[in-house]
């Protein structure tokens, strides 16, 4: 199965920008189905990057953050063909992770 | 970054930049286990408060002063409150968290970044809003709060069933 | 005293000609003139939208309104239909199980090829739209057909249409009597009030494009299509031209029709032949 | 405008006609009649592909009070159902012609 996160990562210069999508309902738990049931709440709760080993970025996410979820950011230290890890947990357990190499 | 303009500019602005780095490491050292304890785990807490201040409060354990070098970017009027594009960047330096707040949402805290050193104080991140209502950033820098706060319209689309 | 006579004959002038527009454009009216229409369609939205680029009437709401167009362009970074994308390509890649793929079934192997679609097909006397295309071909090969409402069938066509971005739409119509009434009968479709709320597509995507229905704004009818499939925030998902006629008909309060029923394939094929030269600007991301 | 005007006078008139208040308590016989007579102008108004979603639910809500042996509920549920589906058949005739004058010329 196709990993559940999308990453762009660009270096320019000392500055690494990192784009990341990432496949998931992020329920948050006060919606409904066309049943009328509540669905359970099921969203990411922690999303971490790691360039060389070195953590540069954690999320820590509630029920509101968007489905399907996006998030940008950029950090030094990073350069071309470096990896970046990036893992994420969710509040039923469920993981993925991959690492990419820094463009 | 001052650029200086000596014969050999690049050698002197890296030795510039290692003797910081290294100072600031130092310096960052001796604060950082005290911190990184502090909120290494996923604050549970703070998620589930209700108001922003509580929030506030259970996250950093102080209140924020709202600061104009904190700059938040958000819509007018949301154009879908399931996907509300919300950026924040600052000036501020030696910054370590930043968090997103919807104020009326069931849960005010939405979503809270650790920023380690090396990181850019920016993140860009689409939220859920549930209504119109005050989203506010929040940034801790060198341990103090500063915030800034935007009224986004949300509103159902559509002509109705 | 010349300006004002200069002004005075130049007015004189107007008032003719377009006392001469005006009658022929009457009996015009019975005998179908596509190409006129289509003139006539594009000018009305250039001179309502002065300031909007030709080009951007693709964009829908976000040509209309610079918030919600930053707010789409801060989308497109890294837009929501990039899973659609991939898994569309991936289908397409995938064979059927008797070894075909969809690219047996297009001309180009289905690349580049969306801005012909619909076209009208003559041995069958009927619009043939993209999506209806795709059934086919799955249906000739031994697959079942995807519903037309669903991601399956958004993902081929978000594929397709991403192969096609930035050609200009390039609809055809035969000098077949039997399209001429296909066009016809799309035109007066996209006109027609429908619902207990009384409206057309004419009423709010004429009528009213840039104005507000509550919190969203309301798309232009030039170039409309030109963006499909398109990722809804409000569906939080992927939507194929058949899944947006049914729920802006049941917005109305008006009884969708079954997906690809005659009325939809010729209102896609108007609605598409008036966009004619307009970039395809699919997949897109709508509110 | 004034074809517009006339066709949602048109429409109101339908709508007020129904819901003239039946003398005694409706029976089953009453409830029967009147969903048949629902049932006939929404069958015409699908078979000129221009039904309401309102008038299917209408026509529902009158079933499901008929089948509960609400008859005066049933009866006013179908009386509005037929009222609507006459409207919608309405607007589709007048429509036949009215479209051209939105359109872009």
């Amino acid at each position: 199965m196709a990993s559940s996160i999308r990453v762009r990562a660009t270096a320019n210069g000392d500055i690494t920008e990192v784009q990341a999508l990432i496949q998931h309902p992020m329920d948050s738990g006060f919606v409904k189905d066309a049943k009328g049931e509540l669905i359970p709440p099921h969203f990411i709760q922690e999303l971490k990057f790691a360039c060389n080993g070195k953590e540069v970025f954690v999320a820590d996410w509630g029920p509101a953050v968007s489905k399907d979820p996006y998030v940008k950011f950029s950090f030094k230290g990073g350069k071309k063909g470096d990896d970046l890890k990036i893992s994420w947990t969710d509040n039923k357990g469920g993981s993925d992770e991959i690492t990419a190499k820094i463009a | 970054m001052t650029t200086t303009t000596g014969p050999h500019p690049t050698r002197r602005l890296i030795l510039q930049g290692t003797a910081s780095v290294v100072l600031f490491g130092l310096g960052n050292l001796a604060f950082a286990p005290a911190r990184a304890a502090a909120n290494d785990k996923y604050p549970e807490d703070a998620f589930k408060q209700k108001s922003e201040a509580d929030a506030i409060k259970a996250l950093y354990g102080k209140t924020a002063e709202p600061s104009e070098k904190v700059k938040l970017d958000a819509p007018e009027i949301a154009e879908n409150g399931a996907v509300v594009p919300i950026s924040v960047t600052t000036t501020l330096d030696k910054v370590t968290s930043i968090s997103f707040f919807v104020a009326e949402n069931p849960n005010a805290l939405a979503a809270s970044y650790r920023i380690p050193d090396g990181t850019m104080p920016s993140i860009a991140n689409r939220l859920k809003m549930a209504k119109t209502t005050n989203v506010v950033a929040i940034v801790e820098a060198d341990g103090k709060l500063f915030s800034a706060t935007k009224e986004v319209k949300v509103t159902v689309g559509g002509c109705g069933g | 005293m010349k300006a004002s006579i200069s002004l005075l004959r130049g007015s004189l002038g107007a008032a003719l000609v377009a006392f001469a527009l005006a009658v022929p454009s009457v009996s015009a009216a019975d005998k179908v003139d596509p190409a006129a229409d289509a003139k006539a369609f594009q000018k009305f939205f250039f001179k309502k939208f002065p300031d909007v680029k030709h080009d951007d009437f693709v964009n829908g709401p976000y040509s209309m309104n610079e918030d919600m167009k930053r707010q789409w362009q801060e989308k497109e970074e890294f837009p929501p239909y990039e899973f659609s994308l991939d898994a569309g390509k991936e289908m397409f890649a995938t064979p059927f199980k008797n070894g075909k793929t969809y690219a047996d079934c297009f001309p180009n192997g289905g690349i580049g090829i969306r801005q012909n679609y619909p076209y009208f097909d003559t041995k069958e006397g009927k619009v043939v739209t993209l999506e209806l295309a795709l059934n086919r071909c799955r249906e000739a090969n031994g697959e079942a057909p995807y519903s037309y409402v669903k991601d399956e069938m958004a993902s081929l066509t978000a594929y397709m249409a991403f192969t096609s971005r930035g050609k200009p739409m390039d609809i055809k119509i035969p000098d077949d009597p039997r399209a001429l009434e296909a066009f016809e009968n799309g035109k007066r479709y996209f006109y027609t009030r429908r619902g207990q709320l009384n409206f057309s597509c004419a009423s709010c995507h004429v009528q009213s494009p840039g104005e507000r229905i509550r919190a969203e704004i309301l798309a232009p009818a030039l170039g409309i299509l030109n963006a499909m499939p398109i990722y809804r925030s409000e569906w939080s998902g992927m939507g194929t031209i058949s899944r947006r006629f049914i729920t802006c008909n049941s917005q109305t309060r008006a009884v969708p029709l079954e997906p690809q029923a005659d009325e939809y394939r010729d209102v896609e094929y108007f609605l598409s032949y008036v966009a004619n030269g307009l970039p395809i600007s699919g997949p897109g991301a709508r509110p | 405008m004034s074809a517009a005007m006339q066709r949602s006078l048109v429409l109101a008139m339908l709508l007020l006609s129904s819901l003239a208040p039946p003398a005694r308590a409706a029976n089953e016989a009453d409830y029967k009649a009147a969903y048949a007579a629902a049932e006939v102008a929404s069958k015409e108004a699908s078979g000129m592909r221009n039904q309401w979603t309102t008038t299917v639910s209408t026509l529902a809500a009158a079933k499901k009070a008929g089948d509960g042996g609400d008859f005066d509920g049933a009866v006013a549920a179908a009386k509005e159902a037929e009222a609507l589906a006459k409207a919608s058949i309405v607007q589709a005739t007048s429509e036949k012609e009215a479209w051209k004058a939105m359109e872009i010329r």
